[in-house]
C-alpha cells in the first residue's frame, strides 16, 4: 500500500511539474509535439531512474559512510551529467530525428531541476532502495503525463486564432498555470 | 418574360458548395443553454433571494464587459452578440456562493472571460471551460470567500455544502450514520446548502434532458459521467458505508447535475468524436468520484472536468473514427 | 445496410410531378470541348463549317476521352474560349442551327444489343460520347471495361437522386422505366454480370413501381427501396446500402466487384446503340424559389443558360444564386451565357433568404460534422488544418478521401466553408504528393 | 580534504571512462561546415530555396547539391562567406524584389459576381477565377501578405497587394502563394514598370477595369530600334534585361498602366 501511494503521490498529488514546479524548462521547451514530448519523456525516466538510483548509492555507501555528506550537490550532478551524455550519445546513433527535436534540451537535463530534485528528494525522504526506484520512476511518469498532456494542448493551440501578442510561450504559461490549478484537485488524496 | 433582364451577373453570389443550409448557428445554440438554465436559476432565486440575483446580474455584465474590453484592446470583431460570454457569465455565476462579494464575482468574471477565453483568441480556441477555470480559480485563491455557503431560507448564517458535511464528519473520525444528512427531496428541490445554482438536481436535470432533446447536446458526455459517479460511488459505499454515504446522495449533491449536463457538454472544451465523448464522461466520473472519496476537497467535479479538458486533445486524436471503408 | 452520417435536408422536390417539356430550337448553342473528366476531344470541324444534328465536332483522344456531337444542324459560327459551366472560359464550338435541324446521314442502328457483342457496344457507347450523367460526367465506356483482374458481380443502377430539388432521374424513371431496364441489360451484357441492383431512395415510391412493372423477364434484376438520406446516391454510399460492401479509401467500385451507372446514363447506352443516337440531349430540372416556372426539361447539350431560364419563364427578382446541379454539390454560376451540358442535371435558382452564408466564424468544435460526416472524416480538424496552411497533415488526415458531399458545412452552426477549405486542402495535397513521388 | 577529492577524483574518473567507451560505441560522424554554414544563414527557414528550412539548405550545400548562392534572402556577403567554407567560388547575383502587376483596386475594377467564402485568394480562384472580372487582377485576400516572412506586403486600404521593396528580400514565396500569377521578381534599381497582367485585347481588358494595357504598342514606339518595352499578346512587357530609363513613357501610355516608381538610391524605397 506504501508503494501505491507513493506513485499516486509523485503521479498526481506532487506532480514533479505541476505541483512541485520542477523541469519548467524541458515542459515548455519540448512539448510543442506530442512525439517529441513522448521521446523526452522517455529520456527522462532513463536518466530520473538510474541518476536516483546512482545517487542513493554514492549516497549511502560512499557519502555517508565517509561523513562527506557535504558533497551531496556536486557528486549527484556530476551522476547525472554523465548519464545524460551517455544518452545524448545514444540518440544522436539510434535516433537522429529526435535528437534533433529535442535540441538543446536534452543536455539541459543536465542542469534540471527534477532531476537533481528527484535524487535530492530521495535522499532527504529517507526512502529505501526500491522506494527510491519506484519514486524515481513515478516522478518520471508524472513528468510524462504534464508533458504529454500538455503537448496535446500545446498542437491544438497552434492551430488557435490565438492574439499575437500571447502567441508562444506567454500562452503555454497561462495554459500551465490553468493545469496546474486544475492539478490542485488530487490534493488530500495522500495525506 | 421581363423578369429575365432582372438578373445581373454581379448580384449574383457564388461560393463554394454546398449552398443550403440547416440553419442551425452558434446564437441559438448559446441560447437554448441559456432557456436550459432557467429552472436551476428561478430556484436559486427562490432558494436564496435577492443576493443570488445580486451575483448573476454582477457576473454577466461582468463577462459581458470584460468580453467588450478584451474585443477592443485585441482589436477583434464584437463577439458579444454570439452568446458565448453570457452563458459563462451564468454558469460562473451558479458556481459561486450565493452571498459572494461584488469584487469576487468581478475577479471571476475577469479570470473568465479574460484568461480563461479571450487571450486563446476567444470563442472556440480555449482548451479549458473559463467559468470553471474561474471556479477553481477562485477557490483556491479565496477559499474562505469560496465555501461560505449561506443556509437557504436564514439569510444571516452560514454552514456547510451536504457533500462537505460528510467529508468533515468522516475526517474527525465519525461515520456518516453520526451526520444530519440532506434528505433526497431537499436535493432534488434544492433546499440545501451550496454555489446558487447547483443546489436543485431537479432543475437542472430538466435543463439538460431539454437541450439533450434539442439535440444540442449529446447523451455521451452526461450519461457517462453520471454512470462512472454512481458506479465508483456506489462500489465504495456497498463496501463500506459506514464512512462512504450511497450513491444516490452522490448522484444529487453538489455540482454533479450542473457539471454533467452543463460544464462538461461544453462543445469548445470537450471531445468532437463520440466516442471521445464516451471516454471523457467516464473520465471526469473517475476523477469526481475519487477525488470525493478521498480527496482533500468535499467536491470534485471541477477538478474532474478541468482535468479532462487537458486531456481533450489526446483523446480526440486517439478516437478517431474510422475512415469510410478502411479494414 | 444504413452507411454512418448523413443528413436530412429538405427535399423540395417541388418539380417531382410535372412531365418533361423538350425545349424549342434556340437560335444558338455552344457546345464545349471538353464536357467530361479525361482528356479532351481533338477538333475534327473549323470554322464555317456546316454540321447536321448528331455529327461528332471532336474525336476520342485517347481511351479516356469521348467526343462531342452537334445539337442540331446549323453553321459554326467560330471556335474559341467561351464561358464554361466550371467557371473558368475553354475551348468551345459555336453553332448557328440552320432551323432545319437536318440528321446526320450516318447515325444508323448498331443492332439489338441481346445480339451484339460487348467491343461493339462498347465503341457505340465511346463514339456516342456518353458520359455518367449524375455529375462526375466520367466516359461510361471506361467504367464499363473493368480489368480482367477484377471480377463484376453487380451492376448497379443509382436512382438514389439524393440531391434535394432535383428530379430528372425520377421523371426519366417514370417516363421511360422500359428504356432504363433495356439500358441496364445492355450494360450487364457488357459487363457480364447476372445481376442488377437499383437503388432508389423510399421517397420515389411510383418510380420503383413503374420499374418494377416494366422489368424484362429475361433480366435478373432487383428493385430496392432505400432510406431517404443524403448522400445516399454517392457511389461508396451506394454500394454500401445496397451490398454491404465497402470501398477501400482510394479504391473504386470495382474494388469489391461492383458497377455504378445512372439511370440517365442507362437510357443513353441504350439510344447509343439501339438508334445509333449519339449524347446531344439530356434530362434536367429547373428548379428552385427564384425560378418562375419550375419544371423538368429535355434540352439539347449547348443550349445557353439564359434560354433555358426564358423557357421558363425567367427569374423572380430576389434570385441570388444559381446552380448548375443541386443545392449541395453543384456550381454556382455568373454567366448567363454558360450552356448546359452533358453532366448538368439540374439549374437551381435559389432566393437570397434560403442561400447558406458562409461567415468563417470559429469552429466551436461541437463536433455535428463528425457525426454527419459519410466517410468518418474529422472536418473540424481539417478546417482548422487547411485554414492555417498545414497541407500535409491534412494529408495524414486523410483529405484525399473526402466526397466533398457538403453535409459537414450543411450542419456546420459557426457557418463555416468547410467544402472550400477541403478543395484547396485537396489541390495542396495533390502538388505535395507529385513533389514526393517525383 | 583527502576524502573528499580521492571521492569526486574517483567518481569523475569512472564516469569519463564510461562516457569514452560510450562514444566510442555511439560515435557519429557531423561535417562540422555544416553547422558553420547554418550559423551564418539568415535562419529565418523561410523557404525560399525550396528546402525545409536553412538547416536543410546548409546540409545541401555541404552535400554539393545546391549553390552557396541559391539562398534567395542572404545577400552577397553571405554567399561569398558560405563559398569560402566550402572551399569554392560563387558568382555576385544582383538584388532583386518583388513586385504585384496589377493596379486594379476596388474603385476601378470590376467584379463577375457576389464572392462569399473564406478570405484566400487561392480558395477564392478555385470558384471561377475568383470575383474580379479580369483574370489576372489582384484578388486582395491577402495570401501573398500571410506567407511574407519579412512583413514585406502590404494590402492597401483599395483592396490590393504592393510589395515594400526595402524589406523584400526575393525569397519568392509570395511568386508561388499568388494564384494569379502576378507577382514578379525584377531587379531592384528598376524604376518604370507595367503595372498589368491582362493579355486580354483592349476592348475586353477596358470592360473589367480602369488601368488596363490595350498592346497599343505606343511605348513600343517610344523607344524606337531596340525597345525596353515589348508587346506580348496584347500586354506590355518591361525587358528587364535591359530596363526601361525615360520615365516619360509613362505619359505616353493611353490608358495609365505604365508606371514610373523612382526609388532612393541609398534605402531602396519608392520615393
Amino acid at each position: 500500500m506504501n508503494i501505491l501511494l507513493l506513485v499516486i503521490s509523485a503521479i498526481f498529488v506532487n506532480n514533479f511539474v505541476l505541483a512541485r514546479f520542477l523541469g519548467i524548462c524541458p515542459f515548455l521547451g519540448v512539448s510543442k509535439k506530442l512525439s517529441t514530448a513522448l521521446g523526452m519523456t522517455g529520456a527522462v525516466m532513463f536518466v530520473m531512474t538510474l541518476a536516483s538510483i546512482a545517487s542513493w548509492l554514492v549516497y549511502h555507501l560512499l557519502l555517508k559512510p565517509f561523513d562527506l555528506v557535504f558533497l551531496q550537490t556536486i557528486s549527484f550532478i556530476l551522476i547525472i551529467a554523465s548519464m545524460v551524455q551517455l544518452v545524448e550519445l545514444a540518440l544522436q546513433k539510434l535516433s537522429p530525428p529526435l535528437y534533433r527535436s529535442l535540441g538543446i534540451f536534452l543536455p539541459l537535463i543536465t542542469t534540471n531541476c527534477a532531476v537533481l530534485g528527484c535524487a535530492v528528494l530521495v535522499v532527504q525522504n529517507d526512502y529505501s532502495l526500491i522506494q527510491t526506484t519506484v519514486f524515481a520512476l513515478a516522478a518520471a511518469v508524472g513528468f510524462g503525463l504534464s508533458l504529454v498532456l500538455f503537448s496535446g494542448i500545446r498542437e491544438v493551440l497552434a492551430l488557435a486564432d490565438t492574439p499575437k501578442s500571447f502567441r508562444g510561450t506567454a500562452i503555454a504559461l497561462v495554459t500551465a498555470g490553468i493545469l496546474s490549478l486544475s492539478f490542485m484537485g488530487f490534493a488530500g488524496l495522500v495525506k | 418574360m421581363d423578369d429575365k433582364s432582372t438578373i445581373t451577373p454581379r448580384d449574383l453570389i457564388v461560393s463554394a458548395s454546398p449552398h443550403i443550409h440547416s440553419g442551425q448557428d452558434v446564437r441559438s445554440i448559446m441560447r437554448h443553454v441559456v432557456y436550459a438554465l432557467i429552472p436551476a436559476l428561478l430556484i436559486g432565486f427562490w432558494v436564496f433571494g435577492l443576493s443570488a440575483v445580486k451575483v448573476l446580474v454582477l457576473a454577466v455584465v461582468g463577462c459581458l464587459a470584460v468580453e467588450w474590453g478584451c474585443n477592443k484592446l485585441l482589436n477583434r470583431e464584437s463577439s458579444l452578440l454570439d452568446f458565448s460570454a453570457i452563458v459563462t457569465g451564468v454558469l460562473l455565476a451558479m458556481n459561486l456562493p450565493s452571498g459572494s462579494p461584488w469584487w469576487l464575482v468581478l475577479v471571476g468574471a475577469i479570470v473568465a472571460i479574460g484568461l480563461g477565453k479571450a487571450i486563446y483568441g476567444g470563442l472556440g480556441y480555449n482548451p479549458f471551460n473559463p467559468a470553471l477555470v474561474a471556479r477553481v480559480f477562485l477557490l483556491i485563491s479565496f477559499p474562505v470567500q469560496m465555501t461560505t455557503w449561506s443556509i437557504p431560507g436564514v439569510d444571516a448564517e452560514t454552514g456547510a455544502t451536504p457533500l462537505g458535511a460528510v467529508k468533515e464528519a468522516v475526517s474527525l473520525g465519525k461515520t456518516v450514520m453520526d451526520v444530519d444528512l440532506a434528505t433526497t427531496k431537499d436535493l432534488l428541490i434544492g433546499t440545501v446548502g451550496g454555489s446558487f445554482g447547483e443546489v436543485s438536481a431537479l432543475a437542472l436535470l430538466l435543463g439538460g434532458l431539454w437541450l439533450l432533446y434539442k439535440g444540442i447536446i449529446k447523451w455521451q458526455i452526461p450519461i457517462a459521467f453520471i454512470a462512472t459517479t454512481l458506479f465508483i460511488t456506489g462500489i465504495a459505499w456497498l463496501i463500506d458505508p459506514a464512512h462512504y454515504v450511497s450513491p444516490v446522495f452522490h448522484l444529487f449533491s453538489g455540482g454533479l447535475m450542473i457539471g454533467a449536463w452543463f460544464m462538461a457538454t461544453d462543445m469548445v472544451t470537450t471531445p468532437v468524436t463520440q466516442k471521445g465523448m464516451l471516454f471523457f464522461g467516464i473520465g471526469c466520473g473517475v476523477l469526481t468520484a475519487v477525488i470525493r472519496l478521498w480527496g482533500g476537497y468535499p467536491e470534485g467535479v471541477s477538478f474532474a472536468i478541468l482535468l479532462m479538458n487537458a486531456t481533450t486533445p489526446l483523446i480526440d486524436r486517439y478516437t478517431k473514427p474510422k475512415v469510410f471503408g478502411e479494414a | 445496410m444504413k452507411f454512418r452520417g448523413g443528413i436530412h435536408p429538405q427535399y423540395n422536390k417541388i418539380t417531382a410531378d410535372l412531365s418533361v417539356e423538350a425545349l424549342p430550337l434556340m437560335e444558338k448553342y455552344v457546345v464545349p470541348v471538353a464536357q467530361h473528366l479525361g482528356a479532351p476531344g481533338k477538333l475534327l470541324v473549323a470554322k464555317g463549317d456546316e454540321v447536321f444534328k448528331g455529327q461528332p465536332l471532336t474525336e476520342a483522344a485517347g481511351f479516356v476521352s469521348v467526343p462531342v456531337h452537334a445539337p442540331t444542324s446549323g453553321k459554326i459560327k467560330a471556335i474559341k474560349n467561351l464561358p464554361h459551366p466550371i467557371g473558368i472560359p475553354m475551348q468551345a464550338i459555336e453553332i448557328t442551327p440552320d432551323e432545319q435541324d437536318t440528321l446526320w446521314d450516318e447515325i444508323k442502328p448498331v443492332g439489338n444489343w441481346r445480339e451484339l457483342d460487348p467491343a461493339t457496344m462498347k465503341s457505340a457507347i465511346q463514339n456516342a460520347g456518353v458520359v455518367g450523367m449524375g455529375g462526375a460526367t466520367f466516359p461510361t465506356h471506361v467504367k464499363l471495361s473493368p480489368p480482367e483482374d477484377k471480377p463484376i458481380d453487380y451492376l448497379i443502377l443509382n436512382g438514389a437522386e439524393c440531391e434535394p430539388y432535383l428530379t430528372a432521374d425520377h421523371r426519366v424513371m417514370l417516363e421511360q422505366p422500359a428504356d432504363v431496364l433495356e439500358g441496364v441489360g445492355l450494360m450487364m451484357r457488357i459487363l457480364g454480370v447476372k445481376k442488377a441492383v437499383v437503388g432508389i431512395e423510399n421517397n420515389k415510391p411510383d418510380a420503383c413501381k413503374a420499374l418494377q412493372d416494366n422489368c424484362p423477364e429475361d433480366l435478373d434484376i432487383d428493385f430496392v427501396m432505400l432510406e431517404t438520406k443524403y448522400p445516399q446516391g454517392s457511389e461508396k454510399h451506394l454500394i454500401y446500402a445496397l451490398t454491404g460492401r465497402a470501398v477501400p479509401p482510394g479504391k473504386l467500385p470495382m474494388e469489391v466487384g461492383c458497377v455504378v451507372q445512372n439511370v440517365g446514363t442507362a437510357v443513353a447506352c441504350l439510344e447509343a446503340v439501339r438508334d445509333g443516337m449519339p449524347m446531344i440531349s439530356r434530362v434536367a430540372t429547373v428548379t428552385g424559389s427564384g425560378i418562375n416556372r419550375p419544371t423538368n426539361i429535355n434540352f439539347r447539350v449547348g443550349t445557353l443558360l439564359s434560354d433555358i431560364l426564358a423557357f421558363c419563364d425567367g427569374v423572380n427578382p430576389e434570385t441570388g444564386k444559381v446552380i448548375f446541379g443541386g443545392p449541395m454539390m453543384g456550381i454556382g454560376q455568373f454567366d448567363m451565357s454558360v450552356p448546359a451540358i452533358k453532366g448538368t442535371s439540374g439549374i437551381l435558382c435559389l432566393q437570397n433568404d434560403e442561400i447558406a452564408q458562409f461567415e468563417g466564424g470559429p469552429c466551436i468544435r461541437c463536433g455535428n460534422c463528425v457525426e454527419t460526416c459519410p466517410m468518418g472524416l474529422v472536418p473540424s480538424i481539417l478546417g482548422l488544418l487547411s485554414e492555417r496552411f498545414e497541407f500535409t497533415e491534412m494529408g495524414d488526415n486523410h483529405i484525399a478521401d473526402c466526397i466533398e458531399c457538403g453535409s459537414c458545412a450543411y450542419v456546420c452552426p459557426s457557418h463555416r466553408p468547410l467544402v472550400q477549405l477541403f478543395k484547396r486542402g485537396k489541390v495542396e495535397w495533390r502538388v505535395i504528393q507529385e513533389k514526393q513521388n517525383g | 580534504m583527502l576524502a573528499p577529492t580521492a571521492l569526486l577524483t574517483g567518481m569523475g574518473l569512472v564516469s569519463g571512462l564510461g562516457l569514452a567507451v560510450a562514444a566510442k560505441f555511439f560515435a557519429v560522424e557531423v561535417d562540422p561546415r555544416q553547422e558553420q554554414i547554418a550559423d551564418i544563414l539568415p535562419g529565418a527557414n523561410c523557404g525560399g530555396c525550396g528546402l525545409a528550412g536553412c538547416s536543410d539548405f546548409a546540409s545541401a550545400v555541404v552535400a554539393g547539391s545546391i549553390s552557396p548562392a541559391d539562398c534567395p534572402v542572404a545577400d552577397d556577403e553571405t554567399a561569398q562567406l558560405i563559398a569560402e567554407i566550402m572551399g569554392v567560388t560563387v558568382e555576385a547575383k544582383d538584388p532583386q524584389v518583388a513586385i504585384v502587376l496589377c493596379q486594379g483596386n476596388i474603385d476601378i475594377a470590376a467584379k463577375k459576381y457576389r464572392y462569399n467564402g473564406l478570405a484566400s485568394c487561392a480558395s477564392a480562384s478555385l470558384l471561377g477565377g475568383g470575383d474580379k472580372g479580369c483574370g489576372q487582377g489582384c484578388l486582395g485576400l491577402a495570401d501573398c501578405q500571410r506567407v511574407c516572412g519579412f512583413d514585406a506586403v502590404e494590402m492597401t486600404a483599395e483592396g490590393i497587394a504592393k510589395i515594400i521593396p526595402e524589406r523584400c528580400t526575393a525569397c519568392g514565396q509570395c511568386i508561388t502563394a499568388c494564384p494569379k500569377d502576378i507577382i514578379k521578381l525584377i531587379p531592384a534599381n528598376s524604376e518604370i514598370h507595367v503595372l498589368c497582367s491582362s493579355h486580354e485585347k483592349g476592348a475586353a481588358a477596358k470592360k473589367n477595369c480602369g488601368t488596363f494595357c490595350l498592346g497599343c504598342k505606343k511605348c513600343e514606339k517610344f523607344y524606337g530600334e531596340i525597345p525596353q518595352i515589348k508587346i506580348d499578346s496584347f500586354l506590355a512587357l518591361v525587358d528587364y534585361n535591359n530596363p526601361p530609363t525615360n520615365p516619360e513613357v509613362a505619359e505616353v501610355c493611353p490608358a495609365d498602366a505604365i508606371v514610373y516608381l523612382p526609388k532612393d538610391k541609398q534605402t531602396g524605397r519608392y520615393v
